[in-house]
């Protein structure tokens, strides 16, 4: 069986993201990847922990000071949202529908980015309106590395959702694709996984000072 | 094994000599596993050449021994880890430090040891005066110390007298050490050093300790109070030399024991005994050549030093004058 | 790796059946989902509500946060299938670290 | 090297080595970079015992040494020991899993390529205006205000590399677990193989950490951050944690794979199956674990309290236990045994007495207390030493003896092998032990220069000749392997006779698929119990087939060539006038973000060996 065959619902197998060797590697692969994040994010967390609050003076903006409610409700609630749109994605691929799979996808991409923007705007406005910046202080600095990584990462992963539905869009769903779909989304809720953290210890945990 | 005042193997005071008894003790045990390894090896070796082309039994284990080995290692660690822990919770234990009497004063000696590139300050806050390089403390009582560093971190050490501690950057490191006066030379004093990588001239950055029965500590003490302000130099040579070091050199280095800087500003090491130290800049011999060369170029003694070219080139005459002015900074006789 | 595939030696009844199995687990999705949200909703409720004191608020919320972590890993990652194994055993040992690390930084680093 | 590549001429083997994805090339490919930078760590080492030779010596300036002696432990760690255990985990594991390759032939050519453009990047530090200088360990307070841009060449050289370390531990993860051949279960997997996977999840586990640290420190450095600035609120502890979190695992890293190639090569010299083989197993998962759970001991001077010293003293202390187990067991292979002195067995049989010494100066360290002595003293120094050359080093010389046949089709000559040996032993006892002395007198480390009459002169002489004889032993391995590769003498599959495990049931080298047909695996040392049934070879557990295979890709080169040139913008955008450094930071990751891009969007199949050519392919021999 060629990876690149042509696939209809009939031979659409139930998980077609772990069918061919090269899928069960890029599966598991993954997952050990996202150990490592876990890591990762971990020691980015013990860093923001470590250095939470510490600024050189006393007129220094603190974490109560600068989080505010309502953005971080909506952020939070649009990455959420998200990450049930990339489910329905998924769904529609283990159903094989290509095309309400890209729209789902294409929605989940359009969530995010409405998330960077506003952490954008977060950004913008501690730096203009408190003068809480990347380099005024060890917890700016702290602060701005893992949330900004975070960022980050979603920005990847938009890049790498669009660049699959871009590749894919001609050729429609095989056995070729599907798994890089599959740890496309995966990535996704592991993203969100991490902000339900950053928007707990971060934000939730900084208002209650 | 090594030189005395200088060794941790000859301990000289409570701390290093705790120390030194698990290092035997931990040694031995070392010793004895090593031995068990050894005589298998050896038989192993001996017995089992290879001698012919037979192929030996498939053996697969053997729970017993395996047992064994498991068990008794576990049991030397514990031999090991008591003493360990208690010995780290007694090190650790500096709560005179802080116990005050009524009237508010401490009886524990406490020295603040400021560590900078690439100098000791060692500061003794209730008596109110600062020394630098020498380490002056009484014999046969707990010294409790209080660690900084002001630039990089570095790491306060005393070989024969006990364990290093690090000065850190941001926070004070505490603990005390002893000093045995029954294995203090009178004529000789503790080798201290440096035990943290903190630039170039790392390895230069030693400073002595001298430890005076209590009464020769107090008098020591009580001489160096007594120093109010800047001594006035007796000789020509010498007032000379005092002048050029009220213009070039007061900026950084003070004279006076109770120095009214924050200690954080304290650029420099303070000189009010420095007539009476064994040193220069922690390791060269006290004498005038010595002196007179590394004021000419304390950086071919000290590279990276921070005291290079912070004052003009200095004439043969003004190095004589200086060396006059300095050699006579002294507190006692 | 088990092979999850179902056979009937019918496709069409296949098809069916699976069509049936992945709305039904779509459903148990949305569930988790709302649930997810309803947490999210306390957690800022208990913030934004002053009253709580902060003793009670902290853990409190990081155990919600706790709770949302299991949903996203066992049911939008499904973790709680089978062929997760090795992913589940290294998942928890990254936690491990993390949690090790974590400890380590809010008791042994000073201000 | 390999007889394919000697038809081509020089161009095409070295288009072919800079695009190869089979996992045989790209050891050869680690063999060679990881020696090279041996020689240059070894070279700084010579000159550190040349400084040391006698007191006040001006061999080298204060400020240099500290650079020789950063890079030489940087080198020898990151550059030297890591890769040659790449190398052979490389070369080897997948042989004895039965595999056609790793999991992720193209990523285990992102890894190495990674490795190597960071490792240059780090060397270049030497002709740009100086390496880094804060011991290999980099200490924040220190590295923080180092001029010049000698730590900046470390935080990025190390971010890359430490990345293709990452990619190769998650690649030979997936390897082990999803492509081990017909009954090779995972009680039926050779030591070395259980040590790789057990390394493969340090190595994903421990390197975060230093990702984070470097971050933090390139970001502290070059972006005006304040992680480690105590006057910003920053605190350098950070860096020693994440340091330590990522180092302590880093040298079970290190170590554990050379239990691996020890555990073979017992097993095979004295004709017996490893002794205790679960027990084995179990006591390599346990320092594993424990690895994580002691790092502190690296900090028992820094001031964490009697608490947590106390906490990781005898953590540390309690791993001598499955260590012990491990030495026990491998004595008792010997035991009852039939011992043939090869040169790999002699470096085996070495490394216990010396491994041991180490192992119990470094139960010393751990019991914290003494510590307070020990510490940044020369006992250290000694104790790693004698580990880590009596351990990692020792093991990587037995390696190259034992699978240099499987590597590149001919022995290696012993006699010179045992040259090489004695000098190479004698030297290593000669530097290292009198070192213990030198700490317990008093003498610190990372001294550029020790001052005369305090009792060191002789030890540091003695310690200095010692190890201009480990240089003699390595310039005679180098002769020898001129020799033999100009000799190239070919040898059959079992060219020791004894080989126990499945490498040793394909040519030498095996063909690029390795196996014809996958083997049948039937227990543990699979290919010794068909010896023993009278069999010459594996029996199949599949017919012949198409096989499957990987293309070759330049990618991996331009992936690794955008982060380093991305590193260059990075570095100096921050110097006075600078305004290349930020185009050339961005055109760097676009350039790698690019090459990724490349291979996302194309298709990439990889290619079929069809059934005909492998039953024609009698003289390559692959039988399975
Ligand atoms: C391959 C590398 C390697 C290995 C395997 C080890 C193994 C061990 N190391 Fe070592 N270590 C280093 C590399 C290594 N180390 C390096 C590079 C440094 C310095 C880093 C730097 O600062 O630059 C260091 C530093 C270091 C320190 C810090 C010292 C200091 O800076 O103050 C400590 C402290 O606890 C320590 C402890 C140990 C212990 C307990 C083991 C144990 O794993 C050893 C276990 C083995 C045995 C004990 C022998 C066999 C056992 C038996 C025969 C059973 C019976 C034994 C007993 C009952 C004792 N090591
Ligand atoms: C894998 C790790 C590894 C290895 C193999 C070695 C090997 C050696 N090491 Fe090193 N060492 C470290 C890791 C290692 N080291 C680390 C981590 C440090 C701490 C650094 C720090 O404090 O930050 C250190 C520190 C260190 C010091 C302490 C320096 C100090 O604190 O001031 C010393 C001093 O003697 C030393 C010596 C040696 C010697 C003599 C060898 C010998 O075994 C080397 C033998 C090899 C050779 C001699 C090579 C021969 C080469 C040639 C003959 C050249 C030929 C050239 C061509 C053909 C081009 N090392
Ligand atoms: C920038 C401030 C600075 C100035 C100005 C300066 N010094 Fe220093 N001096 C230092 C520092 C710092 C050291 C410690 C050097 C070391 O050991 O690394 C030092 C060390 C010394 C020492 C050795 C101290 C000891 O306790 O062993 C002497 C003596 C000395 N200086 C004299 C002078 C004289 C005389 C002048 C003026 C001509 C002078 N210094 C000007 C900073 C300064
Ligand atoms: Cu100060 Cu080394
Ligand atoms: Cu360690």
């Amino acid at each position: 069986m060629h990876v690149e065959e042509k696939m209809t619902v009939e031979k659409w197998p139930a998980s077609p993201e772990k069918q061919t060797l090269e899928a069960k590697n890029k599966f598991l692969g993954f997952w050990f990847f996202l150990g490592g994040e876990t890591v990762l994010f971990a020691s980015l967390f013990a860093t923001y922990l470590a250095l939470k609050d510490s600024v050189p003076r006393s007129d220094m903006y603190l974490a109560k000071d600068l989080f505010e409610i309502p953005l971080v409700f909506v952020m939070t609630m649009i990455l959420l949202t998200s990450s049930l749109t990339s489910v329905y994605a998924m769904y529609h691929m283990k159903n094989f529908d290509f095309k309400k799979m890209q729209i789902w996808l294409g929605i989940t991409v359009v969530l995010g980015l409405c998330f960077l923007g506003l952490e954008i705007y977060e950004f913008n406005h501690y730096v203009h309106e408190f003068g809480h910046t990347f380099t005024s202080s060890a917890f700016g600095s702290a602060f701005y590395t893992l949330v900004g990584f975070h960022g980050a990462h979603v920005a990847f992963g938009l890049l790498w959702i669009t660049t699959l539905m871009i590749r894919n869009s001609k050729r429609g769903l095989n056995l070729y694709n599907a798994p890089k779909f599959y740890v496309a989304s995966l990535y996704w809720h592991f993203i969100d996984v991490v902000w339900v953290f950053i928007f707990t210890v971060v934000y939730l945990m900084g208002m209650v000072g | 094994s090594g030189q005395p005042h200088l060794s941790t193997l000859q301990p000289a005071g409570e701390v290093a000599q705790k120390q030194y008894d698990l290092m035997v003790l931990s040694t031995v045990i070392m010793l004895a596993v090593m031995a068990v390894v050894a005589v298998i090896f050896v038989v192993v070796l001996v017995k089992f050449r290879r001698k012919d082309d037979k192929i030996p039994k498939q053996v697969e284990g053997n729970h017993a021994l395996e047992i064994i080995w498991t068990v008794i290692p576990i049991l030397l660690i514990l031999i090991i880890s008591v003493p360990t822990v208690v010995s780290i919770f007694k090190f650790a234990d500096v709560d005179a430090m802080e116990r005050k009497n009524e009237d508010g004063t401490v009886d524990a000696t406490v020295v603040n040891v400021r560590a900078s590139l690439y100098w000791w300050e060692f500061e003794y806050p209730n008596e109110g005066i600062v020394t630098s390089q020498e380490l002056v403390v009484p014999t046969d009582e707990k010294v409790y110390f209080n660690l900084i560093a002001s630039d990089v971190k570095h790491s306060f050490w005393i070989p024969a007298v006990g364990g290093k501690m690090d000065n850190n950057t941001e926070n004070v490191n505490k603990f005390w050490l002893e000093f045995d006066s029954e294995h203090v030379d009178p004529n000789e004093l503790f080798q201290g050093r440096c035990a943290e990588l903190c630039g170039p001239s790392h390895a230069l950055m030693d400073f002595k300790a001298k430890a005076l029965p209590r009464a020769e500590y107090d008098q020591w003490v009580s001489d160096m109070k007594n120093v109010e302000e800047a001594e006035v130099a007796t000789t020509d040579l010498a007032q000379q030399g005092q002048e050029i070091f009220n213009q070039s050199c007061i900026g950084c280095h003070a004279v006076t024991p109770s120095n009214g800087t924050p200690a954080e500003a304290r650029l420099a090491p303070n000189l009010t005994n420095f007539g009476e130290r064994s040193i220069i800049a922690g390791y060269l011999e006290n004498n005038e050549e010595n002196l007179k060369d590394w004021l000419k170029d304390p950086e071919t003694f000290k590279p990276g030093n921070k005291m290079t070219d912070t004052y003009g080139k200095l004439t043969p005459e003004q190095l004589d004058a200086l060396t006059a002015y300095l050699m006579g900074l002294k507190v006692q006789d | 790796m088990t092979n999850e595939q179902l056979n009937s030696g019918n496709p069409r009844v296949d098809i069916e059946y699976r069509r049936k199995k992945n709305a039904e687990e779509m459903r148990h999705q949305v569930i988790s989902f709302a649930l997810m949200i309803f947490l999210t909703l306390i957690a800022f409720v208990a913030v934004a509500y002053e009253e709580f004191s902060g003793w009670f608020v902290v853990p409190f919320i990081l155990l919600l946060a706790g709770v949302q972590v299991i949903f996203q890993l066992f049911y939008f990652m499904h973790m709680s299938h089978k062929g997760h194994e090795a992913p589940k055993l290294f998942m928890y040992a990254g936690m491990v670290v993390a949690f090790v690390t974590i400890l380590c930084y809010t008791t042994i680093i000073w201000w | 090297m390999s007889t394919i590549a000697q038809k081509k001429g020089f161009g095409a083997t070295l288009w072919d080595y800079l695009t190869t994805v089979d996992h045989k090339k790209i050891a050869h490919l680690y063999l060679i970079a990881g020696g090279f930078f041996f020689l240059v760590g070894g070279l700084e080492a010579l000159f550190i015992r040349i400084q040391l030779l006698k007191p006040n010596n001006d061999f080298v300036s204060a400020g240099f040494f500290n650079e020789i002696l950063t890079m030489h432990g940087t080198t020898m760690i990151f550059l030297a020991a890591m890769p040659l255990v790449f190398a052979f985990m490389n070369a080897i594991m997948p042989l004895q899993i039965g595999a056609r390759d790793v999991a992720f032939p193209f990523l285990n050519a992102l890894g190495f390529w990674l490795f190597l453009f960071g490792g240059i990047f780090l060397n270049l530090s030497w002709f740009m205006g100086g390496a880094p200088d804060a011991g290999w360990t980099s200490y924040a307070s220190l590295s923080i205000t180092s001029e010049g841009h000698g730590i900046d060449f470390y935080a990025l050289g190390l971010q890359i590399a430490g990345l293709g370390t990452l990619i190769g531990g998650i690649n030979f993860l997936v390897t082990i677990i999803n492509m081990r051949a017909p009954g090779m279960t995972y009680m039926r997997m050779p030591m070395f193989t259980w040590t790789t996977f057990i390394v493969s999840a340090l190595i994903l586990f421990a390197f975060p950490p230093l990702t984070v640290g470097l971050f933090l420190m390139t970001f502290d450095r070059m972006f005006g951050a304040n992680f480690f600035d105590a006057a910003m609120g920053g605190n350098t502890i950070i860096w020693e944690h994440f340091f330590w979190i990522f180092g302590h695992p880093e040298v079970y890293i290190l170590i554990l794979p050379a239990f691996g190639i020890f555990s073979e090569i017992f097993a095979i010299f004295s004709r017996k199956r490893l002794f205790g083989y679960s027990s084995m197993v179990f006591a390599t998962v346990l320092i594993g674990f424990l690895g994580f759970m002691v790092w502190a001991h690296h900090m028992f001077t820094t001031g964490l309290g009697p608490i947590a010293n106390s906490i990781f003293a005898v953590a540390t202390m309690a791993i001598a236990v499955p260590t012990g187990i491990k030495i026990f067991n491998w004595l008792f292979t010997m035991w009852g045994g039939s011992i043939r002195f090869t040169t790999p067995m002699l470096w085996a049989i070495a490394f216990i007495p010396s491994f041991i010494m180490g192992g119990v100066t470094g139960v010393m360290l751990g019991s914290a207390s003494q510590d307070y002595q020990y510490h940044d003293t020369y006992f250290v120094v000694a104790h790693f030493h004698y580990v880590i050359v009596g351990g990692v080093v020792f093991a990587l010389f037995a390696g190259a003896h034992l699978y240099w046949p499987k590597m590149f089709g001919t022995m290696l000559n012993e006699f010179l092998g045992k040259i090489t040996f004695v000098l190479f032993f004698v030297g290593f006892h000669m530097t290292f032990f009198i070192q213990h002395f030198l700490g317990l007198w008093g003498m610190p480390r990372r001294v550029f220069t020790y001052l005369p009459g305090q009792g060191f002169e002789t030890s540091n002489v003695i310690s200095s000749i010692g190890a201009f004889l480990m240089a003699a032993g390595v310039i005679v391995l180098l002769v020898n392997v001129v020799i033999t590769s100009v000799k190239n003498e070919k040898v059959g599959n079992d060219p020791w006779e004894d080989g126990r495990t499945l490498e040793w049931a394909l040519p030498s080298p095996p063909p690029y698929y390795n196996f014809k047909q996958l083997p049948l695996v039937r227990g543990l040392d699979a290919y010794w119990l068909e010896k023993m049934d009278g069999k010459k070879g594996m029996t199949p557990a599949e017919p012949i087939g198409d096989i499957h295979m990987p293309n070759n890709s330049f990618i991996p080169f331009t992936i690794s060539l955008g982060l380093f040139i991305a590193a260059f913008g990075a570095m100096f955008h921050g110097d006075e006038g600078n305004t290349w450094g930020v185009p050339v930071l961005i055109f760097g990751l676009l350039f790698t973000l690019g090459s990724m891009f490349v291979r996302s969007i194309k298709d990439d199949h990889g290619y079929h060996i069809p059934k005909k050519e492998l039953l024609d392919d009698k003289d390559l021999g692959g039988k399975a």
